[in-house]
């Protein structure tokens, strides 16, 4: 029988997930598959984004706790992943991020209030996607692993340089969008990065009844691509892996699955009750890996940062949530009149009256 | 205001009346099917061990066990495929839909399979699955947690769609749902889910498909289901002050239509409304309209309204209020009749 | 019978007419806007190579090369959802499900993402994104091969739903179609792909969204799209045997929907039906009746009919006959209305 | 970072596809992954069955252009994975066949008239699923395998001996149900088996734009289940491995991917046309790897079929085709109304009324 198939790279990833500084702040020994810790300036910038984005998180959820926010899920806990994945990104490249990915947003400079328009319910997408060359957050999963694999496609079509990197859960993973995805994007080698966030659980779904695998990085050999997985939890490793991945990706060598294992500290949203289906230890236990901790052990012991530096960042990320208070304190004018506004380019006579209709209500209501 | 449901002839053993939620009653009705059919089994996104998001099914893994109520992958398609390979086997597998958006992965198992199994099998293979699916809007809900996706399933050949608008209708509806020997579309009025009624637990179950009359009334008749029934009764009070006697159905089965109830109103009122949240446009109501004017086209004296939410995909929570069916709207609509008084 | 088009004054440079397939007037539908527009992508299941199953595509890859029309993986959501971002980058994808009931896999995108995403962007975000769909049977078709799924699309506010009926308008609509920056189902009713028309391609392209009154009458008007178009006329014809003078009117855009041209046309004749493959509950045509019926009230002298398939799952080939609207159903309908004349 | 999840087995399927009998009909050297060749009884009942699935497929094509049939997509060149699956079932286990596997149907004992039903279009499905443990043959492609699982974990609760199995293809791997089969029949442990009849094209799509992995069984590693690449017009590989797979999951042990290299040699159905995507040489150079030939020489090479048996077989093939034939002849009786008659188990008033329609429209036509 001859077939031919490429044969070159089919392997499974390494079992001990890639890191560089472990949970007490020092070099580990692993092997990192020819990653290289990132440089101080850059670990420090990203210990700094970190701060800011748990800073943010804590703000928000507080914020959805006294009822100023619909709804929000947290992703405190996984700051490495969310901000080493997106720094690593070019300012032409293109995110795909889900619900979960505030934090990435924000790194990717979208204002607080537009991250949380959504969530304050002002309107689906607060912010322009082709200003931080960012999707909107998806919410139904795993549908935009597809469209950062069109979007790569159409890039590479162009001959542009830009690649992008999609965010994923470990429950998305097992919904059918996030296999095509895979396997369009490596059939068409688009440079597309899929970091996939696997934060133990999908709502109150533990990640061993969502997967039999031994890991979901092993997903990527059966797609002929290079599978990673990354301590989620070092933002040296996941800067480091994302950054390789989106080079391969740029010059032609196709996507890269990454996963970052992780664990997600709060509830899924405000309304979920973790407390029916973890135990408070699971969370305690997951608590001396934190992100931040190790990292600043690290850039202390490297002398990168000092208490004068590290209070300076935490100032920084005081007046982050003051902004964010300030956001969520300003209500947002919305004019009942735009539900009617973007349905279409071209107009439509049933919106028209339909519009009328609204029109006249308000004007009855003394609205208008 | 509350609806008023007469349950006192349908209780058999009249166990004491206490207020129950709609979702505590979907519970029981689930629990009761689990614990007097072996074969009824329940799966799905987060209904084990959380009970679900709305704690539906709170409580039923921990009675009967992770054989019978367990959490599934993340997969919808997969959650319906499976449950079809269930059916096919001798189960009724109730599955979740964690929102109605959410059915979307598993259209083609739903529409292409599920509809489909019985008739292409000369009725040899059934798939008694009931599909649970919480729908409709006005509870905050950021994009794809508020669609009303009625239509698509009505659409269908071979489903049949119910929707219960009160805790009473949910425990029979979803029993009756569960032991149907059809596939059933079961759709869950998430803003109707903490409404309250006092109601004696298991109510008798009736024959499925039928309409029923709540109010009654000899000018118009408003139609409505799950959400909007709310929506017709408070418009039909208020309308009462204007001095107009409107008569109220609940449809709870959208697929059959039950003709025989809501013509005979129609032709008693010669006005009919059909209120639903989903968009006008090729929405259930165009149904509802469309076939109550071919059979009642000589005793209308005037078309049936639609009052629906707008032409526009569901607004984020603070546009809800413009885009939802309101009294006022319905209101308005009565008043752009041309009474005769 | 051949549907009759004026296409002199449609004819810019006026090339030689010559008698061309539905197929080929789509297939040079698609050869101009490639030609004419770098942007404009083709790709999906077997379209490069082979042409697509109906040979639409055919000759596409060898002429552009495999960069602007190529095959895809075998996934419909896939297809879907990477033209979703393939429109985020500039380009305008034209993308085939191979038959209407294989878009299913891709509801999700379509309903979610394709309707949605410039509503949800204010507008920031637009998806010209054509999704040519080959639908409704008559031709033989074995399980899935036949389905006609407009009324899934037509319900789903965000999406254009478009559907030719002869070669002509197979062209222009395509064309129109391609070119609008709103995403587009345009579906294609597979037994019209082998009608001839004689033609001077490339016509004109006109505005969208308008129907076309393909006959005129004064006794009743006939409302048809894509398929049935042809039993429409049919039908018209052998009324004209009875002394009745049937209007056709071919839909052309099934959402948005011209009142503009159907009303006035209702008005005039006072009784109209639509005739569809698909089955009846649910359908498009309950939006058509209903809206006539809601707008045109007082001058209708009878309901607006809905002569349609049954409410069962498209047969297999041998029982095709009896489930399609035939010229007798429409023939019966006709007779049903109390005519005076 | 200590994740619990299981390790054991985690690999890669063998580059070279298990095969025991070599084109030439000669045992090879390949490793076979523990499975032992079956007897020469067993094989020669696999060589009698491939015979006649081979002229049963040659009748149908015959008659399929001859107009008896709307369409009709052949597996010839498949016989060794149709029959070599579809053999190792035991009776009370379940096949999921899709449109492609008449020929399992026809080893699964399905009477050929009620086979071909569907492709004749009498009715969608031909037969009663129950009476043959076997499934509607599936046309949107890869639902089935989810179908095989659901029912497969079914009989798991119910403590039934039952294993399913399933078939899909190339293309169809490539469609997200396939995945979601894998994930859950892995994650649930059951009872399936997937035979992936890889025969390099999905219509016209030839594999290498379908996927981009070294093989399709190398999927199975991202699922946790074992996965086998087998020379699939090796009838004695494939029984061997789909036997020992429905094995393992009686015992348990779960799902497995069974992935059959081989080649449609026909037309996709009878209204392809492969001229316009494969060379003819491909196809010529598939035929030295027929399935039958190589079993047949082996066969004789130990005695167990000679001339006299090879003719005996012939003339029962020669015997089904023939009852092919005549069952085609047999125009089957159709009622129209029973177009009501199955579509939901509750009578609907809607059916009754649009059944008089069409009672009075056959009266009128004078056909009822
Ligand atoms: C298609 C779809 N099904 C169901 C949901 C409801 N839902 C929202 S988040 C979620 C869990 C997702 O888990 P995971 O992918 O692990 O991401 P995480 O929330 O842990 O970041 C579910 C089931 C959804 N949003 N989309
Ligand atoms: C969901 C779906 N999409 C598209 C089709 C149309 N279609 C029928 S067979 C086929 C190719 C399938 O290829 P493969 O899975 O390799 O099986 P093979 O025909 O080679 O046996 C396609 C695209 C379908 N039946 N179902
Ligand atoms: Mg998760
Ligand atoms: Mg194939």
């Amino acid at each position: 029988m001859t077939i031919d198939v490429p044969t070159t790279g089919r392997s499974l990833p390494q079992l001990q997930p890639i890191s560089f500084i472990d949970a007490d702040g020092r070099l580990t020994d692993t092997p990192t598959a020819g990653l290289r810790i990132p440089g101080d300036r850059t670990l420090t910038g990203l210990y700094r984004q970190m701060v800011f984005v748990r800073r943010f998180e804590a703000q928000v959820t507080h914020l959805t706790r006294q009822g100023r926010l619909a709804t929000y899920p947290s992703a405190a806990g996984q700051e490495a992943a969310e901000v080493g994945a997106t720094t690593a990104l070019a300012p032409g490249d293109w995110l795909f991020p889900t619900y979960r990915d505030s934090a990435a947003l924000l790194t990717r400079g979208v204002p607080v209030g537009e991250i949380l328009a959504a969530f304050r319910g002002d309107w689906h997408c607060g912010f322009d996607p082709n200003e931080y060359h960012t999707s909107p957050a998806a919410t139904p999963l795993a549908t935009q692993t597809l469209h950062a694999t069109g979007f790569a496609m159409a890039a590479k079509l162009k001959g542009a340089d830009a690649a992008t990197l999609t965010f994923l859960g470990d429950g998305a993973s097992s919904e059918g969008d996030a296999h095509e995805a895979f396997n369009f994007a490596s059939v068409w080698q688009t440079p597309t990065v899929f970091v996939l966030q696997n934060n133990q659980y999908a709502i109150s779904t533990p990640l061993r009844e969502q997967t039999n695998a031994t890991m979901l990085a092993d997903r990527a050999a059966g797609y002929g691509m290079p599978g990673l997985r990354v301590d989620g939890n070092d933002v040296a490793a996941v800067f480091a892996a994302v950054t390789a991945a989106l080079e391969r990706g740029r010059n032609g060598d196709g996507p890269t699955l990454i996963e970052c294992l992780t664990y997600r500290m709060e509830s899924h949203t405000n309304s979920d009750d973790p407390t029916k289906y973890r135990e408070a230890e699971e969370v305690e236990h997951w608590r001396q890996f934190d992100p931040i901790d190790r990292l600043e052990k690290y850039l202390r012991s490297t002398g990168a940062v000092d208490d004068a530096g590290i209070e300076e960042i935490a100032a920084a990320a005081e007046a982050l949530a003051e902004s964010v208070r300030d956001a969520m304190n300003r209500e947002a004018e919305i004019d009942p009149l735009e539900l009617f506004a973007h349905v279409y380019a071209q107009p439509r006579t049933d919106l028209a009256e339909q519009q009328q209709v609204l029109e006249a209500e308000l004007a009855a209501a003394g609205r208008a | 205001m509350s609806v008023e449901v007469d349950t006192s002839t349908r209780t058999p053993s009249a166990p004491a009346a206490e207020a129950v939620t709609m979702a505590k009653a979907l519970n029981r009705a689930l629990r009761d099917s689990l614990a007097e059919d072996d074969t009824v089994l329940i799966f799905g996104e987060d209904v084990g061990r959380l009970g679900g998001v709305f704690r539906v099914t709170e409580g039923l893994r921990a009675e009967f066990g992770s054989t019978r109520v367990w959490d599934s992958p993340l997969a919808e398609s997969g959650i319906i495929g499976t449950a079809i390979g269930m059916a096919m086997n001798g189960m009724r597998p109730v599955v979740e839909m964690q929102f109605d958006a959410y059915a979307y992965p598993a259209f083609e198992q739903i529409v292409s399979h599920v509809a489909k199994m019985r008739n292409r099998t000369k009725g040899r293979v059934a798939l008694p699955i009931t599909i649970r699916i919480p729908y409709a809007g006005d509870i905050g809900g950021v994009e794809h947690h508020s669609d009303s996706s009625e239509a698509y399933w009505t659409s269908t050949p071979g489903l049949t769609v119910v929707t219960p608008s009160n805790p009473a209708d949910a425990y029979a509806l979803l029993r009756e749902s569960i032991a149907s020997d059809d596939p059933v579309v079961f759709m869950e009025p998430k803003s109707r889910y903490w409404m309250k009624e006092t109601v004696s637990l298991p109510v008798a179950t009736g024959p499925m498909h039928r309409a029923q009359v709540l109010r009654e009334g000899t000018d118009a008749t408003l139609l409505a289901y799950g959400p909007t029934v709310r929506t017709a009764l408070d418009s039909a009070e208020a309308g009462a002050e204007h001095g107009l006697s409107v008569e109220v159905i609940d449809l709870r089965t959208l697929s059959p239509f039950d003709d025989e109830t809501v013509s005979a109103s129609v032709r008693k009122t010669s006005r009919a409304a059909i209120i639903h949240e989903a968009a006008r446009f090729g929405g259930y109501g165009a149904e509802v309209a469309a076939r109550l004017t071919e059979r009642n086209f000589t005793h209308l004296s005037a078309p049936i309204l639609r009052i629906t939410g707008f032409d526009v995909p569901y607004p984020s929570p603070k546009l809800e209020e413009y885009f939802l069916p309101t009294v006022e709207r319905v209101l308005d609509a009565l008043e752009s009749w041309d009474w005769e008084l």
